[in-house]
């Protein structure tokens, strides 16, 4: 039971993260690899988010009374700021690229009238 | 972290994952991704990152799902047959996922395990963020201080990628004429809806609220969690809202094309500045505690908490820009006369 | 004031349960969706009210604020969430789905 | 009471997944768009239970507030997806698609 609890987070981020490879890899839409894209985008958050969490902590904010004496700050007590900071921002450049990304999802639909990868490998040939 | 729900939740998490991909609809493969966007914050707020709970919440409710049907809208919802030569193609996907797959897997053997206090990350850098943030800036909220202002170089890079994303958005679809010449007409014949009264009266009380609570986000992000990047998804999912439940036209009279891009700019060269403003006065880019001389009452340290506000404001002001920006290019393709 | 916690916490998972099990169980959208519209709004309001109440078990500025919020957050819902039935159940009526009738028609 | 909670949150996670049910297998979109409103409104409930269990709801409640707020966007905006692709014509549909069917 603790090796499946200190473990699962891993195994399922490496699951994703081989759904998303798939999903870009294999499949023929273009959209649909857009998601798959997306998919791997999260899976990269899980494991920086595993690697900030602690047993036992409470989030990343500390908690200060108005005027409480300040105790001392035990540091096993806080979770990991620095994960959630750089995946904070990771995802709002996800959003950036997901309209980057459909934007050129349009512009080929534009061209070609197709989402279809081998639709358009034919036009182009 | 609680690992009852941990292990519910991921569970739900792989689930959804798997149908997004199988699922032969693309209007449903994005509305599953929906689903799959509120389980990704419970995740993230059962870990304790709340700071990230919250700009999925914004992002994943307001923003990313929007852009996918609005995408789908305006190309097809239909996914083609496939080819028999398709064959091979998945075959060496699936080997070549299962390869990396395999790699991650004997890399995971090394990891220290889920949740233990003492592993390598959280003792070398760490501990000082947590033991000196209120001290040296008076800010409880660890994530605000340390996006801001320890590593604040790097969030206005980050910054400028949206803003560049912004930009590339404009630059492949944007058409300023009416008729374009490798332009084919439209796959559907875009009837006009007819206006829903209830939607719009119900969309009429929410805004108000919807954009003082960004505001309350943006100024609050000290103490709780929220910050620039969440409070401008709120805004600009507020003005997605508008131009869902009323007209397209009828947003683009409050906040126009050029306003908007204009805006985006303030919010990068707001977040510049001040760094600018730093280096003037004699101190490093982006080092607030000269500002004290600057600001009137203040002394050093609530010096940087003042700086990381108006920094936070850029962001958001940016932010927002940038997300009405990307949502009117997509669902108008570019051509800003009708949406969804 | 632990107990009707308790129960208000139980009397909303009964709400959702029956909710879900109409949503799996009905047999045409709009049954489905009569089941999914009213269920999810009262035990969504049922179990917030338990958490407001946890929540303010010690009276103070602090907890007045949060179970404020929290009723906030019903005052919301019951907002958008009779509106979101509203809109889906428009959009499946201009969208041609066919209400659920005694006579077996033919398989869709 | 703790424990109480953690159960409700495990029961709650429990009917998701036979909401999820619905969503995946949903025979039409409409459906899945219902059974994601659903799970979005749990969505909300969710977080304040975590919040009541780290025993720090006041930095959690902004959150579900957010959720609350924005829930519908995705809703109003799919339901609007429906208006406007009522009378569509198809003929922008790649060669090998049949089209018509919905």
């Amino acid at each position: 039971m603790q090796s499946i609890i200190s473990d699962y987070n891993y195994w399922v981020y490496i699951l994703l993260m081989m759904i998303g490879f798939y999903a870009m890899l294999a499949k023929n839409n273009l959209i649909k690899k857009v998601i798959g894209m997306s998919i791997f985008q999260t899976a990269i958050i899980i494991f920086y988010v595993s690697i900030g969490a602690k047993e036992h902590a409470t989030i990343p904010i500390i908690a200060h009374g108005h005027g409480a004496v300040e105790a001392a700050i035990d540091v096993a007590h806080y979770a990991n700021p620095l994960p959630h900071v750089l995946m904070l921002t990771a995802i709002v450049v996800s959003v950036g690229t997901l309209g980057v990304a459909l934007a050129i999802c349009l512009g080929i639909h534009r061209r070609y009238n197709s989402l279809e990868e081998d639709e358009i490998e034919e036009q182009l040939q | 972290m609680i690992w009852q729900l941990d292990l519910s939740i991921l569970t739900l998490i792989v689930i959804c994952a798997f149908a997004t991909i199988m699922v032969k609809d693309l209007l449903s493969a994005a509305i599953i991704f929906g689903a799959y966007s509120f389980l990704m914050c419970l995740l993230w707020t059962e870990m304790g990152a709340v700071d990230v709970a919250f700009t999925e919440a914004s992002v994943g409710a307001g923003v990313s799902t929007v852009l996918f049907i609005a995408a789908i809208y305006q190309t097809t919802r239909k996914v083609g047959v496939r080819k028999s030569g398709r064959l091979l193609t998945k075959a060496v996907a699936l080997v070549a996922t299962l390869i990396t797959g395999l790699v991650l897997l004997i890399a995971e053997a090394d990891f220290p395990g889920f949740a233990n206090p003492f592993t390598p990350a959280s003792l070398h850098l760490s501990p000082y963020y947590i033991t000196q943030t209120l001290h040296d800036t008076n800010v409880p909220n660890i994530v605000t201080s340390v996006l801001a202002d320890y590593r604040g170089f790097d969030t206005m890079f980050e910054t400028a990628v949206i803003f560049t994303a912004g930009l590339a958005v404009i630059a492949i679809l944007r058409r300023f004429k009416k008729e374009d010449r490798c332009d084919i007409p439209g796959p559907y014949v875009i009837s006009e809806a007819h206006p829903d009264t209830i939607i719009r009266f119900i969309a009429r009380q929410l805004v108000p609220f919807i954009q003082l609570f960004a505001l309350y986000v943006v100024a609050h992000g000290h103490h709780s969690p929220g910050g620039g990047f969440q409070g401008g998804v709120i805004l600009g999912a507020s003005f997605i809202l508008l131009a869902i439940s009323f007209d397209f036209k009828m947003v683009l009279g409050i906040m126009s094309e050029r306003l908007n891009i204009l805006l985006g700019n303030i919010g990068v060269l707001l977040y510049a500045g001040i760094g600018f403003l730093c280096l003037l006065l004699g101190a490093n880019f982006l080092d607030y505690s000269i500002l004290s001389k600057v600001l009137p009452a203040t002394d050093t340290i609530m010096a940087r908490s003042h700086g990381m506000l108006g920094i936070e404001i850029g962001v958001a002001i940016a932010v927002m820009a940038i997300v009405i920006s990307i949502y009117f290019n997509i669902v108008s393709r570019g051509k800003y006369d009708k949406g969804l | 004031m632990d107990i009707v916690v308790i129960l208000l916490t139980v009397a909303g998972l009964l709400f959702f349960f029956a909710t879900t099990v109409g949503l799996l169980r009905f047999p045409d959208f709009y049954s489905r969706m009569h089941a999914a519209g009213k269920g999810d709004t009262l035990s969504s309001l049922l179990m917030l009210l338990a958490l407001a109440l946890y929540n303010f078990h010690e009276a103070n500025l602090a907890n007045l604020l949060v179970a404020i919020k929290i009723l906030l957050i019903v005052v919301f819902i019951f907002m958008a969430s009779p509106t979101a039935t509203h809109a889906i159940t428009d959009a499946a009526f201009e969208s041609g789905v066919k209400p659920w009738t005694k006579e077996p028609e033919e398989k869709s | 009471m703790d424990s109480f909670l953690i159960a409700t949150g495990v029961a709650i996670c429990l009917l998701l997944l036979l909401t999820l049910h619905r969503t995946i297998h949903g025979p039409t979109a409409i459906d899945r768009i219902m059974a994601v409103n659903v799970i979005g409104t749990k969505t909300t409930i969710l977080l304040v239970i975590i919040g009541s269990i780290y025993h720090r709801v006041d930095m959690f409640v902004d959150i579900a507030l957010a959720y609350a707020l924005l829930n519908f966007i995705v809703t109003v905006a799919a339901s609007r997806y429906f208006h406007h692709s009522k009378n569509l014509t198809s003929r922008g549909y790649g060669y090998r698609f049949k089209g018509g069917d919905d």
